[in-house]
């Protein structure tokens, strides 16, 4: 059974990433508005050592922003013309589906992100050296597993009838309330803001692992009975 | 009693919105026994 | 309820956002047969066809497709279950040779299933690197018939199938259904075209307000 | 008016009534014994007359999360799939979601009294919060409507994953808070050591509460029981329209 998850998996997330390649949705409407909402944030709070400060935080959250539009943008895909229900009469497993459509949201996540840090680079004179983007780079990946596996989950349960659209950010941001905190801990000892040290990163990132592995798992167990009617 | 006003406040919400939800609960079962067949029911 | 009877509904009630668009049908299709559904718009056809294919829960009366009882459970019938609805299900920026592929690699479909299944639709060729979105209804409709047949199902329910398409593309249909039938998969189509669908099926059954009236 | 007997109005029974006398008796005291016949904390004053009322509604708002999530297991885990579980789950966070609201507002006045603000990033109650917005998801995903069975489904799935969700959120915001300074001295949730009539009132608080707790879900699970019947028989006459529909 494996075996055909896998197949399933690949498939599906190929395609959504071939979609994203062919619509542009995120690199023409998510990116810039993410990096519009950097912006904002610099006009909100217009000095530069608290920017340097909670820099990492306003990463985050402009990241939690964008998850919002991506969540709705992959399902809006299989909704449009019924993709989805023929999906689920052709008996196809949930789970390969689950994990197919969690990894290209992954990647488009991991795309956002890397133009967001470079932007807090830029707009919030921010500096990563060393070790520092070692716990970076695995802070981004272990954070951006977690928000891919529940921003599909919870956007499988919403992607059913209509009017449940605006039940996402209020099922989704109490979810990832623990990888908002814990990421933007975890970066700001990699930006050492404030006097933190690279290492007091590292439980952090500990807690993101563990947040990513639970709902993944979760998610497979799961991810079937929600997208059914 | 210092802080009176804050103590009574927290009794008073309390206490009322029990009261309240119990009110409810109680009228909401009468008008819904009233409508539905004893055949429906299951704890009778 | 003989034996292999493909579909077996016995006063079965499905519910719609409230409304019972299933009000107590009663059908048995057998195998092999080519059943044409008619009956006017709003009658519970294209309900009928998701309940059977496992879509929609059915809340009374009893409900078996290929000796699943769908009260129980509704989803391990649809594998051998193939449902052509209102929608395509086709993803519009993908190529058509694209989407062929998508669907057959879920499915499990050979390489060779998939290219005879496009070439027998006529949507082969330079037109396969066309995208879905650019195409017409009826190419549209070619496409997602195509993705049905590399799923080689063995009951095939079909709304509207010929909708949309030219005298070419329904004669099209009309040999597939018929093939399909002849190696041994059942088919229920739903159709508004009376005559056309009748010289199709084997046997027809009328479906007004929810309910089977008279089938000959 | 539906013509069949009603010789049962309401969805009182003796158990129930019971549970209701207990409460008030209880309760009664708490509402007494609290303000007027209790002494004055040593530490905290007149602030630990809130203690009385905020541990019991702490305590049945974690309670009531607790039955959902075990309902729900229920539900699932259950070869009949009884729709019992469901209702308990959906009556308990119902009054669970009351409860919590009750308890950060008055974690929140007693800490306007003894920290001087009204809110604290205190683990416990910042987890409180995210419980109160969680259940309101939930409740919220219970509204999608659908067959009983469906709602059934969809709310369990949900209620898993929220518990699932605590130990992270709860473990994470203690982390984040142990970086800023130790747990206050007063953490709202009676660190302080009680004795006597005080003792006495608190428990008297926990158990009236608990009781209380039991005849509201005993209600409200009968209350969904009648609506989702009323449901069944919408439907049943739906279904007779349509067939007269058809033979006119």
């Amino acid at each position: 059974m494996s075996m055909s998850t896998s197949r399933i998996a690949r498939a599906v997330a190929a395609k959504d990433l071939r979609i994203e390649l062919r619509s542009r949705v995120v690199t023409n409407q998510v990116l810039p508005f993410s990096g519009l909402v950097m912006v904002m944030f610099a006009f909100a709070l217009d000095n530069d050592d608290v920017l340097q400060r909670v820099a990492g935080g306003l990463v985050w959250l402009a990241t939690l922003f964008s998850l919002f539009m991506l969540v709705q943008r992959t399902f809006a895909v299989e909704t449009y013309d019924g993709a989805l229900d023929s999906l689920r009469v052709a008996g196809v497993n949930p789970q390969g589906i689950f994990l197919g459509k969690s990894f290209a949201l992954f990647v488009q996540l991991l795309v956002l992100e890397s133009v967001l840090f470079v932007a807090a680079v830029v707009l919030y004179r921010v500096n990563v050296n060393g070790s520092g983007v070692v716990l970076l780079v695995t802070c981004v990946l272990c954070a951006t597993a977690g928000l891919a596996f529940v921003g599909t989950l919870y956007g499988g349960l919403t992607a059913g009838a209509r009017g449940r659209e605006t039940l996402l950010p209020l099922l989704l941001l109490p979810v990832v309330a623990p990888v908002l905190i814990c990421a933007t801990r975890a970066t700001e000892s990699a930006f050492r803001s404030g006097g933190v040290t690279v290492g007091e990163g590292w439980p952090w990132v500990g807690v993101l692992a563990v947040f990513a592995a639970v709902f993944g798992l979760g998610g497979l167990l799961s991810f079937g009975s929600l997208i059914e009617e | 009693m210092n802080h009176a006003g804050f103590i009574i406040a927290v009794y008073g919400i309390t206490f009322g919105v029990i009261i309240g939800l119990v009110v409810y609960t109680i009228r909401q079962g009468r008008n819904l026994s009233r409508t539905v067949a004893d055949k429906d029911k299951p704890w009778t | 309820m003989s034996a292999h009877s493909v579909i077996n509904f016995v006063d079965a009630v499905a519910v719609y956002n409230g409304y019972p668009a299933l009000a107590g049908v009663t059908l048995s299709v057998e195998r092999n047969e080519i059943v044409l559904l008619q009956g006017p718009n709003g009658a519970g056809k294209s309900t009928l066809l998701r309940a059977c294919a496992g879509l929609m829960p059915v809340i009374r009366g009893t409900a078996h497709v290929l000796g699943y009882d769908l009260t129980v459970d509704r989803e391990s019938v649809r594998e051998r279950v193939g449902l052509l609805g209102h929608q395509n299900g086709l993803f519009g920026e993908l190529t058509i040779a694209e989407n062929v592929s998508f669907w057959s690699t879920v499915v499990g479909a050979s390489a060779e299933e998939r290219t005879s299944a496009m070439e027998r639709m006529a949507i082969d060729g330079k037109l396969a690197e066309r995208r879905v979105s650019e195409l017409s209804a009826g190419q549209k409709r070619r496409c997602a018939l195509a993705c049905l047949v590399v799923r080689r199902a063995e009951l095939w329910l079909l709304d509207e199938p010929h909708a949309g398409l030219d005298a070419k593309g329904r004669d099209e249909i009309d040999r597939i259904v018929k093939e399909a039938a002849a190696s041994g998969a059942t088919v229920v189509v739903a159709s508004h075209e009376i005559e056309r669908a009748q010289q199709l099926a084997t046997r027809t059954v009328s479906l007004i307000a929810g309910q089977v009236r008279e089938s000959q | 008016m539906n013509t069949e007997t009603q010789t049962f109005t309401g969805v009182g029974t003796p158990a129930t009534r019971l549970y209701g006398l207990m409460a008030i008796v209880a309760l009664g005291w708490v509402l007494l014994g609290g303000l007027f016949f209790t002494p004055e904390d040593a530490v905290q004053g007149d602030a630990v007359r809130i203690m009385y009322v905020h541990v019991p509604t702490a305590w049945i708002a974690y309670l009531a999360f607790i039955v959902t999530g075990v309902a729900s297991a229920c539900w699932m885990i259950g070869k009949k799939h009884s729709i019992g579980f469901d209702r308990v789950a959906g009556a308990s966070a119902e009054v669970g979601v009351l409860f919590m609201a009750m308890t950060l507002l008055s974690g929140s006045l007693w800490g306007r009294i003894t920290w001087g603000t009204f809110w604290v990033w205190d683990p416990r109650l910042t987890t409180t919060a995210f419980l109160f917005v969680t259940y309101i998801g939930y409740l919220a995903v219970r509204g999608l409507g659908g067959t009983a069975h469906q709602r059934a489904r969809r709310s369990s799935v949900i209620a898993l994953l929220a518990v699932l969700e605590i130990p992270l959120v709860h473990f994470s915001v203690v982390m984040w808070r142990s970086l800023h300074q130790r747990a206050t001295v007063l953490s709202p949730d009676g660190d302080i050591k009680m004795d006597g009539i005080m003792l006495f009132t608190l428990l008297c608080g926990v158990f009236g509460f608990s009781v209380l707790f039991a005849w509201l879900v005993s209600h409200r699970q009968r209350i969904m029981a009648m609506k989702d019947a009323r449901q069944t028989t919408a439907i049943d006459v739906a279904v007779t329209e349509r067939l007269k529909e058809a033979q006119s």
